[in-house]
């Protein structure tokens, strides 16, 4: 396949977001920190909505609010605008409620690194 | 945070910041915005006055027992409001053909059921982001 | 290593992604196929149908008015889970029962 | 005609229960336990109507708001999804009656109406995401049963429950995101997302864009992959299910794994379609994976010691069945996978309560110290003993019915090797369930002599205990009630495939 720089800087927001997506999921997997887990979910979740919101995209087309005044334009999709702002609030429920489970683990472990805890946790089933 | 500054600012521009909160659930229909943005606004006022003032005094501003009403009350409402499409004959969350005043174009005033829901989506988002970070700040 | 094993997997599917974008419908046409009568239907007929001059408010609190149900319970199981795990306890008199029991 | 709302009541009457009870000011205690029955038992009797209903007249579509299928958002009403709910509430009903005792001993008191408050809107989700016909619905009903889902779990508070949530959590957000994607790119060449309509398009724009849908469907299986403990990305399940408060568990294996699979059979079939799933090969893969969970899931069960992990690891190898079920892509097969759904749901719900039942009375969890519980526990031995020859698949239980379907479909479908793996698997389930049952009964725990004695347990327990083998055995004894119905049902799924 030969490179088409055009392919690419038309596409870019789709190239954003995979590479977003495999960031997000590398900080997940990769990182002991729960918290910094936390923030790669949250670099995911992001992926997707620029995903979205870039499926929705008309060039030149203007945002999708009704102006009796000026008349016919062209509108953006708004669909996958209305169903993102579904996922944000998704997004924030889930990160509120890991944040807790945090709080929780640091009370009961001292610590939020992942690999501190599986140590105390096998000295604890060698007891 | 015992900051005379920040304390002084903060209480000049919270009534700002909540008027713009309501301006953007009021407005959810017309302009872009909505429950959730203007909720969103109207909570990141009281954040504030917690962050400036200690939790005591924030949690004084908006008590659990009132925020915990709020927030089973804001989905009971569109609950209900589903519920007039039903009895008009129609399924669930109809909005035109159940008999909500439709109003004119471009006026606050119009499109039926969508404020009122923006209204119960705004109270809820707002008290549940408070309540969410009061619940955070309480457990250290 | 297990980072290495990681890093390379995840390069790999990088490159399987970014190899399947030349395939997906370029960003922007007016002719994609997400860009459909659905769309179209929302565009034209939303101020006659809602009233609403604000698109998208139309589509989350009227057309699709259950999902936004759906996501104020989300909030709402957010903040009951939350508050089930640090949450003080609201049910004051109850815990003093116990302790005049106990 | 307002028996058509029954969804929206039932729905919306978990719902409005669900938030109102954060408001209760009096102490947890008798009226509020008789309130929730009673709610339960509302809505329960609208689903049976709602069956009823749907079997006396036909499936019918209800849209919201009054507008078409595909501007609003849609709920497809069949047979198979109406049974689903009755199942679905029959036992969070009798799981919810046997919590009211058992939860005293695991989580705190004040706790109680958190935990009630999840449970209901963990049933809320789980009945709409079965209802749902719209790809972005299902989505945030899958959010809401999530997080109930981890929550119910971390309640507990204990060390390792934490981290198991923690866990259970992290691979639960990674599957949404995973699925949103799938959900994005597949609405990205069609443009809709009610799933009839996804379907009427796909067949067009399959030819144009191939790698969109084989991307699309990637995401989406490795997501409910996850959710729902497929081989490889099973580790969060026997952490989450055995350290879980027993109701939990058992609404967890139960029903909630339960509602993601038959999520993935409607995007398999509904969504997708049966030709273009055969034809992009992805159901040859799904095989494999399933055949490597029925081992596999098996072969970690065996050295599991604690008897709760047994179960969780067994619930792995039976998600296999149902996932060869679903990959068959015959009519059979996916009748089987949709049976084994409900036998499963049964008993796996007898066997997790009466584990838990042993544990709330003796404290053991480990099963090389079972010897002589069946005179100490009999009824609840016995329970737990329909639930083990339903997992090996005696004759009679509903268990067998399964796996009998299962067999006839992997022969229809021109696949005998697969029968051995059945076979091979039924084997493995007999070597680590009927040791517990033979040291139960058989053997003499040193210093207890073999004395049969009344089941100290309360009577909520043992009644719910029961009633759950009950229904187990039920449908063993007359698979044809929940067969019929689910062949009623299938061509709704199957053969609707337009094009191509």
């Amino acid at each position: 396949m030969k490179l088409d720089l055009s392919l690419i800087a038309n596409n870019i927001n789709y190239i954003g977001a995979m590479v977003l997506f495999i960031i997000g999921l590398y900080t997940v997997l990769t990182h002991s920190n729960l918290i910094k887990k936390i923030i790669g979910i949250n670099i995911m979740e992001t992926s997707i909505f620029l995903f979205f919101v870039s499926i929705g995209y008309v060039k030149g087309a203007v945002a999708p609010i009704l102006d009796p005044s000026t008349g016919e334009k062209i509108f953006v999709n708004p669909l996958p605008a209305a169903m993102i702002l579904t996922g944000i609030v998704v997004a924030v429920s889930i990160t509120a409620f890991s944040l807790s489970i945090i709080i929780k683990i640091h009370e009961a472990y001292g610590t939020i690194e992942l690999d501190e805890i599986m140590k105390i946790r096998s000295v604890e089933v060698d007891e | 945070m015992d900051d005379l500054f920040v304390k002084v600012t903060t209480k000049m521009i919270l009534p700002f910041i909540q008027i713009y909160g309501i301006y953007v659930i009021i407005h959810g229909h017309l302009s872009p915005g909505g429950g959730f943005s203007g909720g969103a606004i109207f909570a990141a006022s009281i954040v504030l006055y917690t962050l400036a003032y200690g939790l005591h005094k924030g949690q004084k501003r908006m008590p659990h027992s009132i925020s915990s009403k709020v927030e089973t009350g804001g989905i009971l409402f569109y609950i209900g409001i589903g519920f007039v499409g039903i009895l008009a004959g129609y399924p669930f969350l109809t909005n035109k053909a159940a008999g909500f005043p439709m109003g004119e174009l471009g006026k606050v005033m119009s499109a039926g059921l969508i404020p009122m829901v923006t209204v119960a989506i705004g109270l809820k988002v707002m008290s549940t982001i408070v309540t969410l970070f009061h619940t955070m700040l309480e457990e250290d | 290593m297990n980072k290495l094993f990681t890093f390379l997997v995840l390069g790999g599917l990088l490159v399987v992604l970014l190899a399947s974008i030349s395939e997906l419908p370029p960003m922007g046409e007016m002719d994609n196929p997400s860009y459909n009568e659905i769309a179209n239907y929302y565009i034209d007929n939303s101020a006659e149908d809602t009233g609403s001059t604000n698109i998208i408010a139309a589509i989350i609190t009227d057309y699709r008015a259950f999902d936004t149900l759906g996501e104020t319970t989300v909030l709402f199981t957010g903040i009951a889970a939350v508050v089930s795990l640090i949450g003080v306890t609201h049910h004051k008199d109850k815990k003093k029962e116990e302790e005049n029991h106990g | 005609m307002s028996s058509l709302h029954f969804p929206v009541y039932i729905l919306m009457l978990l719902l409005a229960f669900a938030v109102t009870i954060p408001l209760h000011k009096k102490p947890y205690g008798r009226k509020f336990q008789v309130l929730m029955l009673s709610v339960l038992g509302v809505s329960w009797v609208m689903a049976l109507l709602e069956l009823l209903k749907v079997l006396w007249d036909a499936p019918y579509s209800y849209t919201f708001g009054n507008y078409e299928r595909g501007i609003g958002i849609e709920f497809l009403v069949d047979e198979f999804s109406a049974l689903m709910t009755l199942v679905v509430l029959t036992l969070s009903v009798l799981i919810i009656i046997y919590a009211l005792r058992d939860l005293e001993h695991e989580i705190e008191s004040s706790r109680m109406y958190s935990y009630f408050t999840l449970v209901f809107l963990m049933i809320f989700s789980m009945i709409g995401m079965i209802f749902t016909n719209d790809m972005f619905n299902l989505y945030v009903f899958m959010e809401i049963l999530s997080l109930t889902s981890v929550a119910i779990i971390a309640i507990k508070k204990k060390k390792d429950t934490l981290m198991a949530s923690m866990k259970y959590l992290m691979m639960g957000a990674i599957a949404s995101v995973t699925i949103l994607m799938g959900i994005a790119l597949i609405y990205m060449v069609t443009g809709a997302l009610n799933m009839s309509e996804i379907n009427l398009e796909i067949s067009r724009v399959w030819a144009l864009y191939p790698r969109n849908i084989l991307l699309a469907m990637g995401f989406m299986l490795t997501g409910f992959g996850i959710k729902a403990a497929i081989f490889p990305l099973h580790n969060w399940l026997p952490d989450a299910h055995s350290s879980a408060p027993t109701p939990s568990s058992a609404l967890l294996s139960g029903l909630v794994v339960k509602a993601y699979v038959f999520a993935i059979a409607k995007i398999m079939y509904r969504v997708i379609g049966e030709n273009i799933s055969v034809n992009i090969g992805i159901t040859n893969y799904i095989i494999i994976f399933a055949v490597m969970s029925m081992i596999m899931g098996s072969v970690f069960a065996l050295t599991q010691r604690d008897i709760k992990r047994r179960l969780a690891y067994s619930s792995v190898s039976q998600i296999g069945y149902i996932f060869l079920g679903l990959a068959l892509a015959s009519e059979l097969g996916f009748s089987a996978a949709l049976f084994h759904v409900i036998s499963h749901a049964f008993m796996k719900s007898a066997l997790f309560l009466s584990a838990g039942a042993i544990i709330y009375k003796t404290g053991i969890r480990d099963v090389k110290k079972l010897d002589g519980i069946g005179y100490e526990m009999p009824i609840t031995m016995t329970v737990f003993s329909v639930g083990v020859l339903g997992m090996i698949g005696i004759p009679g239980t509903s268990g067998f019915m399964s796996k009998w379907y299962l067999g006839l479909a992997v022969l229809d479908a021109g696949h005998p090797e697969l029968l051995a793996v059945i076979l091979i698997s039924s084997f493995l389930n007999a070597l680590y369930y009927l040791p517990i049952i033979i040291s139960a009964f058989l053997r003499e725990r040193p210093g207890k002599p073999l004395v049969m004695h009344r089941d100290k347990l309360p009577r909520t327990m043992k009644v719910s205990m029961v009633i759950v083998a009950l229904g187990s055995i039920l449908i063993g004894l007359f698979p044809h009630l929940v067969m019929d119905i689910i062949q009623r049902a299938v061509p709704t799924f199957i053969g609707i495939n337009l094009g191509l």
